[in-house]
Order: C-alpha cells, then sequence, then structure tokens
C-alpha cells in the first residue's frame, strides 16, 4: 500500500505549483486553469483521507468540489469571453480598472 | 523458461490478447471502409470498388499502401507538438476504447490458462467507457487548432462543442439501463438481460426489458437517444459537421495527409466499432441469443448459417469474370461450407459441440455488431447533413430532454415494481 | 519496491511535471494539455487508491467538460502566448518566495516528522461506489439537490454573460 | 366568561394607527372618499371596540379593575416598562370621552376639511393624535403614559402647523411643542423622582407601595409635594394652566376641528387626567392640591378676564377653555376628583360642540372670525345657532344642562372642603359669572343685532349635514350628559361618583351631615345660576340694548382695556425674560461656538484623518490583479502558520 502522506505531500506540492501559477501567469485562462489545479489537489488530498480513515465521506466532498468546480468554469468562461470582447485582451495586468 | 511463462502468465496473455486485437479490429476497419463504400455505391446504384480483387475486395490493402508511402507534409505556422499529438491521441483512445469491451462469455482454456474474451473486464466499465468518450474530444478539438488553418480551426470548434453537447444526452439515455441493471460492469448487465420471460431470448434484451423480473420500461427511446447521439459523438453522418466537405474542406483533418489522416480514419472507424459494440451490450442483450435455449437448434445456427452462406459464395465465384475470381472465391465458399458442416456434426460429437457452445454467443454479438455499422452506412448513405443550429437543438432540445424524461420513468417503473 | 509503489511514483512524477509544465509553459493550449495530464494522472491515483467512481468522474468531468471548455474558449477567443509584462511589483519579487513558502509550509505540515512514514493506511474500501450512492442520496441529498440548483445558476450565469446583446 | 375585547385590548389603540399608516403612506394620491373611509373605519371601529371593552368591563368582570401585561418594551435590572394597558372606570369615561368625541369629530372633519389641501395628511395626523391619546389613557404605567402624552404633543404640533405655509400657524406649532417640552421636564423629573422612591412605575404597585406612607401636611416639602408639584408641571403645560398656558390660544391656529378634538375635548385634559390618575400620590401631600387648587382657580379667573375682550371667536372659546380647565384643576385641588372628571366629561362635550359650531360659523362666513364682522346669523344658520345656544347655555351653567351639575358640584366641592373663607369657591363662581357673560357676548354678536358684513362678498350658507350631525349629537349629549350626577336634592342621585368611588374610594367625605349638605348645596346651585343669569343679562344689555356701551366702557377703562386686550403682556413678558437671552445664548456660544467650532471640527477632522489614511493605505489597491494574488497567498500563508503554530513550535523543537 501506498502511505497516505505520500498523497498528502503530493497533492501539497500540486497545490503549491497551483499556487505559483496563480501568482505568475499573466493570462486570465491560465490563471484560472491555476485554480482548477489548486482544486484538483485538494481533491486528491480529500480521497486520500477517505481511503485511509475507510470511509467515503471524502469521495463525496471531491464530488461536490467537482460540482463547484464545473459551475465555477462555466460562469468563469463567460465571464473570461466578456473580458475579451470589452479590452482586446487577456492579459491580466490590463484588466485593472479596480485601481482608485 | 517454463516457470517464468507459468508466473507471468496473466502480463504475457494480456499482452497477446491486445496484439490480436488490434490486428482484428484494424483488419475490420480497413474491410469496414470496403463495406462501406460498397454499400453507399449500391444505395446510389454504382458499383463501388471492384478492381482491386475480386469485388474490390484487396481495395483497402491497396488504400493502406496508399496512406504509408503517401507524402506527408507538415503546413507552415502549425504547433508542431499538437500537431503531431492530436492524431496520436485520437488513435490511441479509441483503440483503448475497446479494452473494456467484452466479446464473450465463456473463456478458452489453454494450458491450463483461462482467457477471457475481453482484455480487462472492470466493475466500472461502461464509466470508462464513457470517460475515454469524453476525452476522444482532444483528438479532434486539438487537430482543428494545431493546423493553424480557418478550416481546421471551425471544425475543431464544431466539434468540441458537439460533442460536449452530445455527450450528455449519450450519458443520459444510459442511465435507465444503469438503473435496471444495477451495475456499471458490462458483462454483468448482459448477463441480467440473458432472461428473456419464457425463455424467449431476446424478450431479455434491455429494449424490451421483459425479463424475469417482469415487464419494467421498455428502452426504446433510451436505445435512440443513445444511438442518435452516439453517432454525433463519433462525428459521423448525419452529425459529421467538424469534416463537412460541403463547407469546410475537410474540417478539422483538412491539414493532414497520409499516415496521420490514416489514424484519424481509424480511430473514427474504431470508434464505430465500440459505439456498436456498446449498443449491442447495453440494449440488444450482448451475446444473447435470440432463440430460447431450450431449443437444440439454438446452439447450432452459426454453423447452419455458414453453410448456405459458403454454397452461395462458391455460386457466385463460379460465375465471376476474372480467373482470379473464379480461383480463390469458390476456394473460400467452400472452406466456409466445409466448417460449416464440421461445426454440424458437433450435434453428434462432444467436443464440437463445445466448439458451437463457444462459438455461438460470439456469433451473435458480431452478428449484432454488424448489424449497427450496417445502420451506421446506411445513416451515411441516405441522410442529409444537418445544418449547426439543427444540431445543437436536436441535441439540447431534443435528446436530452426526452433522455432525462426516459431515466426518470424507468426509475418510476421500476419502483413501482419493487426490483430495487 | 511493490509494482503499486512503482505506479504510484510514475503518476505522481508525471502529475508533478505537468503542473510545472503548467507554469512554463507561454502558450495556453500547452498549459491546458499539461493540467489534462495532471487530471488524468489523478484520476489513475484515484483508481490506484480503490476510488474508482470518483476516477472515472474526475476523467469526464474534468477532462471531458471543464478542460474542453477552457480549450474551447481558448480556440474560441483566439488566444495567444502570454504577453511578458510585469506591472506588479510585489508579484515580480515577493512573488515567488512567498508561493514556494506556501508550498513548503503546506508540505512539512502534511508530512509530519517523527510519524511512522510507512503507517498502515486501509485497504480499498469494498464497493466504495455504492456507499457514495447511498451517503449522496441519504445523508447528503439535500447539499445535492442544492448543487443542481447552483448548476442551473451557473448555466443561466453563463447564458447571460457569453450572449451579445441583441441591438 | 371570557373577555376577548379585554384580552385584546391594543385593537383600540391599533385600529387608529393602521387608518393613520395607510393615509399617511399612500393616502396621497387617494379620492377624499377613500381616505374617508379609512380614517372614519379606523376611528369608528376602535369607538365600537371601546364600547364592547366596557360592556365586559362592567358586565363581565363587574367592575374590577382590568390589567394586562402585553409585552416587555423596556427592561433594565429592576425596571420595568411593558406595554401594559388597563382599565377602570377612569379608563373606562376617558376612553369613551376619546373615541366617541373623536369619532364625531372626524365625521365633521369630513365635511370642513373637503375643500382644504393636505386632505390625507390631516386624517392621518387627527388618527395619529388618536392612538397616540388612547394608549395615554389606556397606560398601566407613567413610562407608557408618556409615550402617549409626548405623542399627543407631536400629533398636537403638526395640526396646530397643518397650514405650515402660513408662518404665524408654523410658529404657534413651535411654540405649543417648546412649551410643552418644559411641563414635559417636570414630568420626567417627576417619574425619575418617583421610580427612585418606590422603584416602579406601575400604577398598581406603585400606588399600592405609597398608600402606606404617611400624608404631607401643608408647607411639608417631602417625596409626594415635590413629585406631584413635578407632575403637576407637567399637567399645567399640558392642560394651558398658569403660567404655561399662553401656547394654546396660538394653538386656534390649526383647522377649527383640530381645536375641539385636541385643544378643548381630549389633549388638553390630559394634565387633569394624569393629576386624577395620581390622585393618590396627591391627596398625601397638602401643599400639592393647595397648590394645584390655586393655580386652577387662578388660571380659571384669569383666562376669563382675558376672554372678555376677546374678538376673534375662536380665541374667545380658547379662553373659555384655558378657564375650564382651571376649573377642573380646582376641582382636584380640593380633592374632588370625580368632580374633577366630571366637568371633564361634559366639558368635552360642550366645548367641542361650541368649537365645531364656532367652525360651522367660520365656515358659513367663508373663513371670517373676527366677530365685530358678523352678526344677525341666527336666522341664516338656524342648525348652528340652536346647537351653539345650547352649548353655551351649558358651559354657562344653567341648568338642566351638563355644564350646570359639574360647574355646580365643582364650586359645591370647593365651597365644602375649605373651612372658614372661601377664596376658591368665590373667585370660582366669579368666573361662572365671567364666563356666562362671555359666551353670551360671543352668541349676541355673532348671532344677533344688525349684521356688520358685506352680504355681496360673503354669502352666508348652512354646513353640510356631515358637520351638522356632529353638532346634534353633541348638543344632546351636552343637555342629558349631566343628568346622570343629578345631586341628589335634584331628585337624581349622583350614579357618576358612585360608579369612580371604588377609585376614589372615600377620597373625600362632605364634612358636613347630608341634610345641611342637601341645603347647602341647594343654595349653591341658585347662587351659581344667579351669577350665570347676571352674566347673561349684562351681556344682553351691553351687547343687544346698547351696542355703544362697550366701547365707551373700554374708553374709561383704557389701561385695563388695553391690558386684557394685550392679555396681560405676558407673551411680551415671556419673550424678553425668556426667548431672547436663550435666543442670544444659543447663536452666540452654542451655535457658533460650540458646535461650529468643536463638533464640526472634530467631525471633519475625523473625516480629513480618514481620507489621509485612506491616500496612504490605498497604494496597495493597485487595481493588479496578480499582486491581489500575492495577498492572498500571504493570507494563506498566514492562516496556516496561524493554524498549525503548535505543530510548527513542535518541529522547530524537534529540529534542535
Amino acid at each position: 500500500m501506498v502511505p497516505t502522506q505520500y498523497y498528502l505531500l503530493l497533492s501539497a506540492i500540486l497545490f503549491g505549483l497551483g499556487a505559483v501559477a496563480f501568482v505568475f501567469k499573466r493570462n486570465i485562462i491560465t490563471i484560472f486553469m491555476s485554480i482548477e489545479l489548486m482544486l484538483n489537489a485538494v481533491n486528491l488530498a480529500f480521497v486520500a483521507f477517505s481511503q485511509a480513515s475507510g470511509k467515503v465521506d471524502g469521495q463525496v466532498f471531491v464530488l461536490f468540489v467537482i460540482v463547484v468546480a464545473a459551475a465555477e468554469a462555466a460562469v468563469g468562461l463567460g465571464i473570461i469571453i466578456l473580458i475579451q470582447r470589452n479590452r482586446q485582451s487577456l492579459n491580466i495586468e490590463k484588466v485593472n480598472l479596480l485601481k482608485l | 523458461m517454463i516457470a517464468f511463462l507459468q508466473q507471468n502468465a496473466f502480463w504475457i496473455i494480456t499482452i497477446v490478447k491486445i496484439a490480436l486485437l488490434l490486428f482484428i479490429v484494424l483488419t475490420v476497419n480497413a474491410y469496414l471502409t470496403w463495406f462501406e463504400r460498397k454499400v453507399v455505391a449500391h444505395i446510389q446504384s454504382r458499383w463501388g470498388p471492384h478492381r482491386v480483387g475480386p469485388h474490390g475486395l484487396l481495395q483497402p490493402a491497396a488504400d493502406g499502401l496508399k496512406f504509408l508511402f503517401k507524402e506527408d507534409p507538415t503546413p507552415l505556422g502549425v504547433d508542431k507538438f499538437v500537431y503531431y499529438l492530436a492524431p496520436f491521441l485520437a488513435l490511441a483512445l479509441s483503440l483503448t476504447a475497446l479494452a473494456v469491451i467484452p466479446f464473450g462469455p465463456d473463456p478458452i482454456v489453454l494450458f491450463g490458462q483461462k482467457i477471457y474474451l475481453w482484455i480487462t473486464n472492470p466493475d466500472i466499465g461502461l464509466l470508462i467507457l464513457f470517460a475515454i468518450t469524453a476525452l476522444s474530444v482532444y483528438g479532434v478539438a486539438l487537430a482543428g487548432w494545431a493546423s493553424n488553418s480557418k478550416y481546421s480551426l471551425l471544425g475543431g470548434l464544431r466539434s468540441s462543442a458537439q460533442m460536449i453537447s452530445y455527450e450528455l444526452a449519450l450519458t443520459m439515455s444510459v442511465v435507465g439501463v444503469l438503473l435496471m441493471a444495477n451495475t456499471f460492469s458490462l458483462t454483468e448487465i448482459i448477463e441480467k438481460q440473458s432472461h428473456g420471460v419464457g425463455g424467449v431470448g431476446f424478450l431479455g434484451w434491455n429494449i424490451f426489458a421483459w425479463g424475469k423480473d417482469g415487464l419494467l420500461f421498455p428502452q426504446i427511446f433510451g436505445f435512440i437517444c443513445f444511438f442518435t447521439s452516439a453517432i454525433a459523438e463519433t462525428n459521423r453522418a448525419p452529425f459529421d459537421l467538424p469534416e463537412a466537405e460541403s463547407e469546410l474542406v475537410a474540417g478539422f483533418h483538412t491539414e493532414y495527409a497520409s499516415f496521420k489522416f490514416a489514424m484519424f480514419f481509424i480511430a473514427e472507424y474504431t470508434a464505430m466499432i465500440t459505439v456498436s459494440c456498446l449498443a449491442t451490450i447495453l440494449f440488444f442483450g450482448g451475446w444473447v441469443s435470440i432463440f430460447p435455449d431450450s431449443w437444440t437448434i439454438t446452439h447450432y445456427i452459426p454453423s447452419i448459417t455458414l453453410i448456405p452462406f459458403g454454397l452461395w459464395v462458391i455460386y457466385d465465384g463460379l460465375k465471376y469474370e476474372t480467373i482470379f475470381g473464379k480461383l480463390v472465391l469458390p476456394a473460400v465458399g467452400f472452406a466456409m461450407f466445409a466448417i460449416g458442416a464440421v461445426l454440424l456434426a458437433g450435434a453428434w460429437i462432444a467436443p464440437l459441440h463445445q466448439v458451437n457452445e463457444f462459438i455461438q454467443p460470439v456469433f451473435w454479438f458480431t452478428a449484432k455488431v454488424f448489424v449497427f455499422l450496417f445502420f451506421y452506412v446506411w445513416a451515411r448513405g441516405t441522410l442529409p447533413r444537418l445544418r449547426y443550429d439543427q444540431l445543437m437543438n436536436v441535441g439540447w432540445k431534443l435528446l436530452l430532454p426526452v433522455s432525462i424524461a426516459n431515466v426518470i420513468v424507468t426509475a418510476g417503473v421500476i419502483l413501482w415494481r419493487g426490483h430495487v | 519496491m511493490s509494482p503499486v509503489l512503482i505506479i504510484f511514483f510514475v503518476l505522481a512524477g508525471l502529475a508533478v511535471l505537468g503542473a510545472l509544465n503548467l507554469v512554463l509553459q507561454k502558450h495556453p493550449i500547452h498549459s491546458a494539455l499539461s493540467l489534462i495530464v495532471v487530471m488524468v494522472c489523478l484520476a489513475g491515483l484515484y483508481l490506484l487508491m480503490g476510488a474508482e467512481f470518483v476516477a472515472a468522474v474526475q476523467i469526464i468531468v474534468y477532462g471531458g467538460a471543464i478542460m474542453v471548455l477552457f480549450i474551447f474558449v481558448i480556440m474560441l477567443l483566439n488566444a495567444g502566448e502570454e504577453e511578458h509584462t510585469d506591472f506588479s511589483k510585489i508579484a515580480k519579487f515577493a512573488g515567488l518566495p512567498l508561493a514556494l513558502a506556501l508550498t513548503a509550509s503546506l508540505a512539512a505540515l502534511v508530512v509530519k516528522p517523527g510519524q511512522n512514514v510507512h503507517g498502515a493506511t486501509q485497504a480499498v474500501i469494498p464497493k466504495a461506489t455504492e456507499q457514495i450512492s447511498t451517503m449522496l442520496f441519504k445523508d447528503f441529498v439535500y447539499p445535492f439537490e442544492l448543487t443542481s440548483f447552483l448548476i442551473l445558476v451557473a448555466i443561466m450565469g453563463a447564458l447571460v454573460l457569453a450572449q451579445r446583446e441583441k441591438k | 366568561m371570557p373577555t376577548p375585547m379585554l384580552d385584546h385590548l391594543w385593537i383600540i389603540p391599533l385600529l387608529p394607527l393602521l387608518g393613520a399608516a395607510t393615509n399617511g403612506l399612500f393616502g396621497k394620491n387617494w379620492p377624499n372618499k377613500l381616505v374617508n373611509a379609512v380614517a372614519l373605519n379606523a376611528t369608528g371601529f376602535s369607538f365600537l371596540a371601546a364600547l364592547e371593552a366596557v360592556r365586559e368591563f362592567i358586565f363581565v368582570r363587574n367592575q374590577e379593575l382590568f390589567r394586562k401585561e402585553f409585552f416587555d418594551w423596556i427592561v433594565a435590572g429592576s425596571f420595568r416598562a411593558g406595554f401594559d394597558l388597563q382599565m377602570d372606570q377612569l379608563t373606562v369615561i376617558m376612553v369613551l370621552v376619546v373615541t366617541g368625541v373623536g369619532f364625531l369629530i372626524h365625521i365633521y372633519s369630513t365635511g370642513y376639511m373637503a375643500h382644504e389641501g393636505g386632505y390625507y395628511r390631516f386624517f392621518s395626523y387627527l388618527n395619529l393624535f388618536m392612538f397616540f391619546m388612547l394608549i395615554l389613557v389606556l397606560a398601566a404605567n407613567y413610562v407608557l403614559l408618556f409615550v402617549g402624552w409626548e405623542g399627543v404633543g407631536l400629533a398636537s404640533y403638526l395640526l396646530i402647523g397643518f397650514y405650515f405655509l402660513k408662518k404665524s400657524a408654523s410658529d404657534a406649532g413651535k411654540k405649543a411643542f417648546i412649551v410643552n417640552r418644559i411641563g414635559d421636564f417636570g414630568f420626567m423629573l417627576g417619574m425619575f423622582l418617583l421610580f427612585k422612591t418606590f422603584g416602579t412605575l406601575d400604577f398598581t404597585q406603585l400606588f399600592a407601595k405609597s398608600a402606606p406612607w404617611a400624608n404631607e401636611g401643608w408647607g411639608v416639602f417631602g417625596t409626594f409635594t415635590v413629585a406631584c408639584l413635578l407632575l403637576f408641571t407637567g399637567a399645567c403645560g399640558k392642560s394651558a394652566q398658569l403660567p404655561l398656558y399662553v401656547w394654546l390660544p396660538d394653538a386656534m391656529e390649526g383647522p377649527t376641528p383640530v381645536s375641539a378634538l385636541i385643544h378643548a375635548a381630549t389633549m388638553v385634559t390630559a394634565g387633569v387626567y394624569v393629576v386624577v390618575r395620581s390622585h393618590v400620590l396627591f391627596t398625601h401631600s397638602e401643599t400639592a392640591l393647595v397648590v394645584v387648587g390655586t393655580v386652577g382657580c387662578a388660571t380659571a379667573f384669569f383666562a376669563a378676564t382675558i376672554g372678555l375682550v376677546q374678538t376673534d371667536i375662536k380665541k374667545v372659546l380658547a379662553y373659555s377653555t384655558v378657564s375650564q380647565l382651571g376649573y377642573m384643576f380646582l376641582a382636584c385641588g380640593v380633592g374632588a376628583f370625580g368632580a374633577g372628571i366630571f366637568h371633564l366629561m361634559t366639558h368635552a362635550f360642550f366645548k367641542a360642540l361650541l368649537f365645531l359650531a364656532a367652525g360651522s360659523v367660520i365656515h358659513a362666513m367663508g373663513g371670517e372670525q373676527d366677530m365685530l364682522h358678523m352678526g344677525g346669523l341666527s336666522k341664516k344658520i338656524k342648525v348652528t345657532y340652536w346647537t351653539m345656544l345650547i352649548a353655551t347655555l351649558a358651559i354657562a351653567g344653567f341648568p338642566p344642562l351638563a355644564g350646570f351639575f359639574s360647574k355646580d358640584s365643582i364650586l359645591f366641592e370647593a365651597f365644602q372642603r375649605e373651612g372658614g373663607w372661601h377664596p376658591l369657591y368665590f373667585f370660582g363662581l366669579l368666573t361662572a359669572l365671567l364666563t356666562s357673560f362671555y359666551m353670551f357676548r360671543l352668541i349676541f354678536l355673532t348671532f344677533h343685532g344688525k349684521q356688520r358684513y358685506d352680504e355681496h362678498h360673503v354669502h352666508v350658507h348652512e354646513s353640510p349635514w356631515s358637520m351638522l350631525g356632529p353638532l346634534v349629537v353633541l348638543a344632546v349629549l351636552s343637555v342629558i350628559g349631566g343628568w346622570m350626577a343629578a345631586p341628589s336634592f335634584w331628585g337624581g342621585e349622583d350614579h357618576f361618583t358612585s360608579f369612580l368611588s371604588p377609585i376614589f374610594g372615600a377620597a373625600h367625605e362632605g364634612a358636613l351631615s347630608e341634610a345641611t349638605a342637601h341645603s347647602f348645596e341647594l343654595t349653591l346651585a341658585v347662587v351659581a345660576v344667579v351669577a350665570a343669569l347676571i352674566g347673561l343679562l349684562t351681556a344682553f344689555w351691553l351687547y343687544i340694548k346698547q351696542p355703544g356701551k362697550p366701547a365707551e366702557i373700554a374708553k374709561s377703562l383704557k389701561p385695563l382695556y388695553t391690558t386684557l386686550c394685550n392679555k396681560y403682556y405676558v407673551d411680551e413678558a415671556y419673550g424678553a425674560v425668556i426667548v431672547k437671552p436663550l435666543l442670544a445664548l444659543s447663536t452666540n456660544v452654542l451655535w457658533k461656538v460650540i458646535d461650529v467650532e468643536m463638533i464640526d471640527g472634530t467631525v471633519n477632522g475625523i473625516a480629513h484623518g480618514a481620507t489621509a489614511t485612506g491616500d496612504i493605505t490605498r497604494q496597495t489597491q493597485s487595481g493588479n490583479t496578480r499582486s491581489y494574488a500575492v495577498w492572498v497567498v500571504i493570507g494563506a500563508l498566514a492562516v496556516l502558520v496561524i493554524i498549525f503554530w503548535p505543530a510548527i513550535r513542535a518541529m522547530a523543537g524537534g529540529a534542535q
């Protein structure tokens, strides 16, 4: 059997990489993807725990997470399309109307 | 040496099986093209291929050679990696799908090893199949994007939109079956259908759903939705918009030539086969025979059908123009006839009886698959291509609601019958 | 080294590589592809853990729907290579160390030192899929229904956002 | 026995509130009919509810005190002020008077206000007033009573200033409000003192606790005296007694129905009600009683004298109101609370009637209020004339009308309370004389003699029946209103007092024996009637027989006359003594220094500080999402560290 720590470690690394991408990419779509990556990392942790504890709750939660991710993707991509339409750019640094 | 074989028998057998399956499937693909061309030709009252070999039977081989030796240009400004990745992806995925399809119930016993007629039989076979179908979008979409060409891009866009849309209908339409079968395992699904009421085999199939549990809700609508969206999933006519030659040259594989094109080609036909197998398994009882098990004749139908077919081939061969045909066809026909006769003798000779027993389910399975393949070709030969908005309407406004309704009704019936 | 462990390491390695690639690639499509690789690897890991259903859903939904959506959008918007702007000083200088610090601390926290790393873990959960379904439709039925509402809302939202307002 | 209405006593005040809310919020664009429907239904049903409640109180509960706590309003430590309503004999009378007269006046108003702007506003306010007044009379503790007390103040302010475009009107409103505040201040202090002493402001408990305390004789300034005087201050404010009466005459700026309802029948009697309600406290303090009595008597006489020379029909009535209120306090002062309440009721009838009739006259004259421009109207507007005549007879105290009995009983009580010399009685008598004089002066000036107005401009017309109806009803009431308390020599017996006796108990038993009491009462009654007659005849002689006389008299007594005309220069005095300095203080110190410099300075300073801080901190708000991303990461890191601090420490420990 693979010890749970390995899975957790993997998930931590993936999450961290997701965070790195989240900070470093300029393309909105990619940033969005990095969020998905982080979600995936969390899912991995969930499943690992569920397997370690022998209960399926974790897996159920993974399902919920996936559903939420799907909804989020739908809306988020809609927003991205709008951004592209209005600002002709996907570079997040050029989407800065929120500035004071 | 023997010991080694004994130890790793599983791996070895699996690998051999994979190789065999690949060979068979590729051949079938090849001849499927021949078959398609013939049928379409006859639908349009043409002859179709008839130069290469008798009835153009060697045409596929010729095509294969052509694919191999054609020039393989790579257009300018393509995204190399993706451009090369796409066809591999498509082919690999569609071939992988076959791995979970069971072709027959009982194993062959060789050297004390049971060899089943499937590569693997996971508990969630169906889910895996759907997973693979889901992924198979990428081949097309990426190809379209990578080719750096309007037509391809449009084709890719279309196909990805189309496949996403119809995947829903596809999945939903199967849920009815799952509710009745209570499992994801394909073999179990087939097994559940093998108890037609009063021993009449075909009544047990999900399409009639009149098994030992009494009459449940027949999955006719489910089947229609399933097969329609399956056609769309495989980008076949009348849903072949991604490669609509009249609008997009050749759609997503416009920029592909020679072997990479062949890969898409093979992928497409393999997908057809997979889908046909799936339809057979889910709705038409897989390898379950039409006739009651109790009749002796049921067990010999393959052999019995073989004999007249052989005779017909001989007759046809004898009146064929070319010498080659005059020689080959009768020989083939005679071989068929002989095999049929020998197997039929199994009625009185025990071991041959075993063979018959073994062949029968496989025969039924392949027969049903063949019917669906024919259906594919037929549809292509007769139906006009949909417009894009029509396509979307059919997918979202017709198939999806119907299949959902199907699920609800089925669930209701099952609850009502109390077989939960 | 048991075959299971080997498979794990292969998949894990692939996943990490994919994630790295996601960061390093310039073009969104390539990032997307690498993300898909990660997801497939994770699905494999789920299978390894015996969470077949989750694995399948992972591929079907994530791989088959969400990522396709991403690629679709990328193709639709014809997104090119990302420009390398650096307007955000803090991201330029403090970003990497901070993110790495986060990773490190997470990793450090999940792998508790002194604890037996080869701790016994549960074997595969029997009939996981059935358990999940019962749980979904009994214990978690209300959240489950709520998610359906969520999806509905998301669909509407996406429609409203993405459709061009007609003149 | 079930007492549904009592159990839901809150319905009675709620209905007018609903009416007020409905009209106030939605009535703006409604047709008058709809507004009427709402307002009248609100009050009418409230009246019916009151009747039902009274029925249950009398016949189901046999007149035992009903009291119910509906919900807690303020609970702080030992202090509790709940929304508690109660129903006892006193409340019965007040509630009936308020709702009944109120309803009549509502009907009247529909006719009177028909052509005025802000119709919905008027009825909304009127209903609001009803609500607060009902709260006031139904309240079971001082705090809730005070709510009603302030509420009616507010309503009266709004209604006095109803024509807020007229400066005099809005000024009058403010004046009323401010003067009342002075009284209210005293009232509050009184409440505080009571709470400090007895630890409760609930009537039942308070009176129960106070009962055993020793009485405070004349000149002793103990708790009771002080508290009562403070309460009385409030009463003075509300009921326009010396020295706080000044607002009432000006309040006549409001529409006439308002003057009738608020400034004659109900609100102004709130002061009397409070004094009566807390008679237990008052009876504990000789001094307070004397003060009350004296002030009442003084006011009565004082106002009457001013009333002699007023020419504005409403002003006359206003001063007569003040003086009548004086009578009531006089009654309270001599411990004849029952008599006071009795006069309150009868006064509500005939004074409301007078005002409404006056309103009808004004309506007929097309807004003319000066009596000197009237005259000879009796032919033109008969109904108004006769009803007003009845009211006048009533107020002047001619038997057998309501006024006679109430006033007579007050005078009798006054006479019988004081041993030896009878200043209060004599002044009371004198006031009665004056009252009948100036009332008949009003009648004669208005209705008799030759007409002193221009036919062509003013065309006199009788008011619609929506106005006359209430007049008639009230006229009937002012005739028969008194009989229930017909004194024994009259052959009747005093139902009223006996009805109230459970409250006042043996608050006052005559110092004289029955027989002597009878003879006394008889003689006193005769005297009073004679006084009234004198007043009547004088008026007749002066204003009918020789219309020239009054002017001569005025000339001969110039200083006195002018003083009277200028109301003893009270307003001017107040203006010089209080208002001016106050104004100066406010403008120069409070406004220019404290408000502008300190308060505004502080506020602006804070604002500027905030802006400055914002200028600094907004640097982080770069609008660049990547920076935000970094912040998010930092946050996550922080959370991690905080949550897992022990683990981290352990790790650090493990490292070494």
